[in-house]
C-alpha cells in the first residue's frame, strides 16, 4: 500500500516488429500505454509466470518465461518468443542468408557439389539426416560453388554455413 | 500373466505399456540411453537398465544388449511398443531363441508384411482389394523406370521395407521418375537397412483409413473399427479421429469383414493395424499392415472401452480373447492430436531444445500421452513427437470444440511446436465438414505462417505486467540514463518512487 | 444457447462447469470469496467477481448479491452446482424473478423435493415405494418420541431440509432417542435454517444405489443408470461406482421405471438424482430426490459417455433432449473416490493447511476433478473435499486395480488426506467382492490407523538420500561436536572431505 | 568426481519412534546403514524434493518437501510426517492431554457443563462446529470441571485447550 508509483517504458522486438510500451505500476493496478490507448489492468503473478491479469470484464491468462535472452509469453495455446530491447543501441535484425544454413542439426548424408562447379537455382548442394527424415539444402541463385564445409558422414550443428556461392548476376 | 515384462522403447508409449502392467500387477523393466537418464518412462519403471550411447543403434535399436538384460533381469516377455524394434522379425526371432515372450506377432508374420510387394499379394489372394503397381524384384533403375511408366502417373515410389512416409515419393511426371527412385532408395537405405522399392498407381484425393484388429492364438480374430488417418503432413499422420466422417454402415461392414479376412490369412496374432486407402467413391484398397501397436491407439479405446494394451499382454500371456465382434461397440467420437516439436510455419522443421514448461489440459475425456516432462531436454536422436493429446464426446463437433479447449490450454515452452498449427487446422471449415484427404495440409496450409498476425494486445499486456513486477529500480535508472535524447524523457507521466 | 453463465460455486464443481461452457462457446463469470482470490475456478474463468467475506452467508450464499452481480455482467444463466444454493428455492426463484435462467429444476419443484415429508407423499402417489416413518407437522419432542417408539427401533432421525448426512442421527434404543432427535434438530437448524426432522424404519445393513435422471422441457424423461454409493463414513459418501455389483438387469429394469416415474410424477426438469435404498432381499425404497447435480456424476458420464453438464446447458436453454432411452448404454465400469483433507485414523476430523505438493495421476481412463492445486490454502470455511478422482475400465476388477494404482500416484502434501485410506477400502477382500453396504466402514475401518505399521524402509531410505543431498558440512560438523559423547564419535566409517 | 565420502549420522522420529540412519554419499552413491543393515543405493534428485532411487534392481520413488519442523515424506500414495531430531538434547514426544483439546478450528455451538460440576467420563463438555460438522469434546475421566475457557459462538483454534478437568481418584 505504500508502495509509491513506478514507471517503466519498454521496446519489445517480435519478428522484426518493435512495440513501445508504457507501464505504471501502483500495487497490484498497471496502466499501460501502448499506441496511444491506456490500459488499466489489476493483476497478479499466482505462481512465478503465471499471470491472471484483469482487464474490465476479461481474464487474460498468460504464462512467461525468461529464456536466455528471449521471453515466452503463452496465450491461449499459443506461443510467442519475444525480446525485450533498449531504444538506444538497438541491434538490426538480422536477415539469415536463408537456405545456406543448416535447418537442424543432424549428420551429413552427401554433398552434391564440389568447390568451383555451376549450379543452377534450386539444385542440391548437401543432403542431411536428422531424427530419421531428410532435410536438402538447395541453392538460393544460380552460381559457382565457391567453398563446401561439410562431407559425407560429417556431424552438422543447426545454423551452421553449409556452403558459400558466388552469386551469377543477372 | 507375467510377473516381469522389458519395455524396449521410451517416450510416451513406453510410459503408457508401463502404466498398463503395473495396474495389472505385472513388474516393469524400462530401459534407456544415456540422455533418456531421467526420462518419465525411466522415473515410472520397477527396474531400469542403462543401454548406454543414444544412438539408437547403439541402445534402442541393439537386439543383442536388450535381449542380454532381459535375460538378466529375468524378465518373461518384453513389449517393443511402436517404430524402434517393433516391426523387426529378426527380433521377434531373437526373443523367441532366448525363450522370452515377444508381444506382438510371430517373426514369419513381422517379415511376410515387412516385405510390402509379398504382403499384398499375399493379401490379395484373400480376396482384400489391392492397390495395382510394380511389385517385381527386379530393382535396377532401368526396370523401374520402365514398370513406373507402364503405371502412368501420377505414381507413388515407396520403401518395400519402409513405413512411416519414411523412403516413399509422389511422382507426378515422368521427368522426375528417376530422381524419385533414387532418392527413395537412399533413404529406404538408411532408415531399414534395405533399399528395395515398389510403385503403385498414386489415387488422387484419398483417405487412409485402417482398421484395428486383436488376434489370439485360439483362432479368435476380430476387428475394432476404423481409425481416419488423412491428415497428414511429411506422409506421417498428424491428427486422427474416429469415427471416419465418411464411413457407412455398409462400408464398415464391407471395411472391417476384408480387415478381419486379412490378419486371418497371414495368421495374424496380437494386435495389429490393416491400412487402407479410400477413394472417392468408396473403393477402398489395402496398403499394408502394421504388426505393432498404433501410435493412434487411444482414439479406438476411448470409444470401444476396450484397453488394447492389456489385451496384447493377455494375449501373448496366451490367454483367449474373450472378447466377441458383437460385444465391441463403437459410441460416440474420438481425436487424436500428435505434439511434435517441429514448426509448421518452415516445412515442420523439427525443433531442438529444452522444454522450459510442460503443463497439460485437464479436464473430462481429455487423456495425455507423454514422454516429456518440464526440464527435458529434445535431443535430435529420436522421434520429435512430444506427447498424444486425446478427446472423446458424444459427436465429433463437440469432439473437435474439446480438442481445440484442450489445444488452447497446452503449454510447452521452450521448443517450437504444432499446438497452434494443429488448432488452425481443426477450425478449417473443411475440417470441420469431414471433408479431408492426405493432402488436407497441403491444400489448405501450405503457406501457413503462425505469426503473420503479430504480436497480440494480450500478450503484450501481459509482457508488460510481467516486466514491470520483475524491474528493480535501479534497473530503470540506468534505462533512462541510457540515452538523455530519449523522447521517454519528455513523457509527463514519469514518476518514480513518489 | 446462453452467451454468458455464472458459476455460483466453489472448487472442483465451477471448474468442471466453466470448462463444459468454454467447450460449448458459452463465456464463464466465477464467483469467488475473498480466500478463494487465487483459486483454480477463478484463474480459468473468463471473467470473474469478489464476493468478499469468506463466511458463505456473506459470499457463495448471499442470494443478493450473487443476483446483482449476474445482473450487472449481464449473465443470462447461473450453475449453482451443488451444495451452496443448488438446491435453495428461494435462489431459483430470485433468478427467475431477475429474468436470469437458473440451471436447474422450478423453484416449486426444488421446494417440494426439499421438504422430505412431501416429497415422500408425493413418490409414494406416483407408485414408487416409500420405508415406513413419521412425517407429521408436529414436531414437538414428546410427539416425536411416541412416534419414534411406535416405528421401533433401529431408526433413522432425519433433517426434513437435509442432504449431505447433516441432522442425521440413527437410534439403536430408545433410550438414545431423545438426545438424537435434539442434536439433529440442532444441526438441522445451524445447516438449513430449519429444524424440522422427520422418523422413519432403519433398514439393516442397506445399499445406497441413485438414478440419474435427465429431464427436458418438453416432457422426455430419461435415466441414465445407476450409482452405487454405499460406502460412506459420517453418512457421507467417499466411493461410488457403477453398475452397481448387486444389480440385475429386472432390477434396474424396475429400478430405471421407478426412477423416471417419480421424476415425471413432479414435473421435473433437468438432471437430477433419485436415491434408493436397497435391502438385502432386492427391495428398493425411494429416500430422497436430490434437485441438482451430483458430484458422483463423472462415473455416469465414463460409462454413457453422456456429458450431464452439457445437456443441463442444453436443456435449460430451451433445447430438447434428443437423447432416448434406448440410446443409452452402460459400458464397462466406473469407480470414484473423493479425495478429503481428513484425518481417517482420528475419526476423519477435516484437516486443514497450505497444499505444499498436488501431483495428480494421470493414465488411460483416468479423470482428475480438482479445484486446488501447490500452494493453496485449505480453510476451514468450506468443505473440506479438495478434489475427486474418476477412473473407468472394461470391469469392476480392472476398475479397481487402475483406482489403486492411480491412488499410489496421487500425491498431496501439506494436508492430512483419506488417500491411503481409499486404497486400504479398495483393496478389502469384502469389497472387492462387492459386499457393501452403508455400514462398510463402520464395520471393517473401525479403528483403521495409517501408521501403526511404522516407517517403511522406502521412506527412510528417501530420507537418508535427501538429508545426505541437503546437509551442509558445517552443519555435519555442529551435530558431531554437540555431544562429545555421543556414540556416534566411536563409529569406524567417519570421513569427512576425503 | 572429486568429491569425497560425505557421512551424516540422523536420528528421524516418527509417531514416538526414533529411527538412527547412518548414510554415507559418493557421488550418486549411497550407503545407508539402519538396524545393522547396510543399504547401497544410486539415487538423484529429478527435480527439487524428487528422488529417484535404485535400491538393487528396484527403484524408489519418492517426494520429499521440507515443513517449518517437519518433512513429508510420499512413497507410494501414503505419506509419512517425520522430523529430524538431533541425538543429544531431544525433546520428549509432548503427549497430547487428549480429548480435552479442540481437534479442529471453528465455532463453539455451545458448552454443557459449568466450572465446578462434577461430571462422568464420555459427558459432553463441548461442541464445536467446523466446516458444517459438528465435534464434541467429552471428558476423558470422572471428575470436577476446574476451568472452562469457551463460550457459546466463540471461535476456536485447533489445539486450544477448551477445558480443565480434576481428575477423580478411583
Amino acid at each position: 500500500m505504500a508502495d509509491g508509483g513506478l514507471t517503466v517504458f519498454i521496446n519489445y522486438e517480435h519478428n522484426t516488429h518493435v512495440y513501445n510500451i508504457t507501464v505504471e505500476r501502483r500495487d497490484n493496478q498497471f496502466f499501460i500505454t501502448y499506441d496511444n490507448n491506456e490500459y488499466t489492468v489489476v493483476a497478479s503473478e499466482l505462481k512465478p509466470g503465471h499471470l491472471s491479469i484483469q482487464l474490465g470484464d476479461r481474464i487474460i491468462k498468460s504464462i512467461i518465461t525468461q529464456g536466455e535472452e528471449d521471453k515466452f509469453v503463452f496465450i491461449d495455446g499459443s506461443i510467442f518468443k519475444v525480446k525485450r530491447i533498449e531504444l538506444t543501441g538497438r541491434k538490426k535484425t538480422e536477415k539469415r542468408e536463408g537456405d545456406l544454413h543448416s535447418p537442424i542439426s543432424g549428420t551429413v548424408v552427401s554433398c552434391k557439389v564440389k568447390e568451383g562447379s555451376l549450379i543452377k537455382k534450386d539444385d542440391v548442394i548437401l543432403i542431411i539426416e536428422a531424427m530419421k527424415m531428410e532435410y536438402l539444402i538447395r541453392a538460393p541463385y544460380d552460381g559457382v560453388v565457391k567453398k563446401t564445409y561439410f562431407k559425407e558422414k560429417d556431424q552438422i550443428e543447426i545454423g551452421q554455413l553449409t556452403a558459400e556461392i558466388q552469386k551469377q548476376e543477372e | 500373466m507375467f510377473k516381469k515384462v522389458l519395455i524396449a522403447n521410451r517416450g510416451e508409449i513406453a510410459v503408457r505399456i508401463i502404466k498398463a502392467c503395473q495396474e495389472m500387477g505385472i513388474r516393469t523393466v524400462a530401459v534407456y540411453s544415456e540422455v533418456d537418464k531421467h526420462a518419465p518412462h525411466v522415473q515410472i519403471a520397477d527396474e531400469s537398465i542403462n543401454l548406454g550411447d543414444p544412438t539408437p543403434s547403439e541402445s534402442y535399436l541393439n537386439i543383442a544388449k536388450i535381449i542380454e538384460n532381459a535375460n538378466k533381469v529375468h524378465a518373461e516377455a518384453i513389449h517393443p511398443g511402436y517404430g524402434f524394434l517393433a516391426e523387426n522379425p529378426d527380433f521377434a526371432k531373437a526373443c523367441l531363441d532366448s525363450g522370452i515372450t515377444f508381444i506382438g506377432p510371430t517373426p514369419e508374420v513381422i517379415r511376410l508384411m515387412g516385405d510390402k510387394i509379398e504382403a499384398k499379394k499375399t493379401i490379395a489372394h484373400a480376396h482384400v482389394p489391392v492397390i495395382p503397381g510394380y511389385n517385381g524384384i527386379q530393382q535396377d533403375i532401368p526396370t523401374l523406370i520402365k514398370e513406373g511408366k507402364k503405371i502412368g502417373f501420377p505414381l507413388l515410389v515407396k520403401a518395400t521395407a519402409g513405413g512411416g512416409g519414411k523412403g516413399m515419393r509422389i511422382v507426378h511426371k515422368e521427368s522426375e521418375l528417376e530422381q524419385c527412385i533414387e532418392s527413395a532408395k537412399r533413404e529406404a537405405k538408411s532408415a531399414f537397412g534395405n533399399d528395395s522399392v515398389f510403385l503403385e498407381q498414386y489415387i488422387d484425393k484419398p483417405r487412409h483409413i485402417e482398421f484395428q484388429i486383436l488376434a489370439d492364438h485360439h483362432g479368435n480374430v476380430i476387428h475394432l473399427f476404423e481409425r481416419e488417418c488423412s491428415i497428414q503432413r511429411r506422409h506421417q499422420k498428424i491428427i486422427e479421429e474416429t469415427p471416419s466422417p465418411v464411413m457407412t454402415p455398409d462400408l464398415r461392414e464391407k471395411m472391417g469383414k476384408a480387415a478381419v479376412a486379412a490378419a486371418t490369412a497371414v495368421g495374424y496374432t496380437n494386435a495389429g493395424t490393416i491400412e487402407f486407402m479410400v477413394d472417392g467413391n468408396q473403393n477402398f484398397y489395402f496398403m499394408e499392415m502394421n504388426t505393432r501397436l498404433q501410435v493412434e491407439h487411444p482414439i479406438t479405446e476411448a470409444t470401444t472401452g476396450i484397453d488394447l494394451v492389456k489385451w496384447q499382454l493377455r494375449i501373448a500371456s496366451g490367454q483367449e480373447l474373450t472378447l466377441k465382434q458383437n460385444d465391441i461397440t463403437q459410441r460416440g467420437h474420438a481425436l487424436e492430436c500428435r505434439i511434435y516439436a517441429e514448426d509448421p510455419s518452415n516445412g515442420f522443421l523439427p525443433s531442438i531444445g529444452t522444454l522450459e514448461k510442460v503443463d497439460l489440459p485437464n479436464g473430462p475425456n481429455i487423456r495425455n500421452d507423454t514422454g516429456v516432462e518440464t526440464n527435458f531436454h529434445v535431443s535430435s536422436y529420436y522421434d520429435p513427437m512430444l506427447a498424444k493429446l486425446t478427446v472423446n464426446a458424444e459427436n465429433r463437433e463437440e469432439s473437435i470444440n474439446k480438442m481445440i479447449w484442450a489445444l488452447s490450454h497446452y503449454v510447452v515452452i521452450g521448443v517450437t511446436t504444432n499446438i497452434s498449427f494443429l488448432k488452425k487446422v481443426l477450425d478449417h471449415p473443411e475440417f470441420r465438414k469431414g471433408n479431408i484427404t492426405t493432402h488436407f495440409i497441403n491444400d489448405y496450409f501450405h503457406d501457413w505462417l503462425i505469426t503473420k498476425e503479430g504480436l497480440p494486445l494480450d500478450a503484450l499486456i501481459a509482457l508488460a505486467v510481467y516486466d514491470s513486477l520483475h524491474t528493480q529500480r535501479q534497473e530503470i535508472v540506468r534505462y533512462k540514463e541510457a540515452d538523455p535524447h530519449s523522447p521517454w524523457q519528455h513523457v509527463g507521466r514519469w514518476r518514480m518512487g513518489v
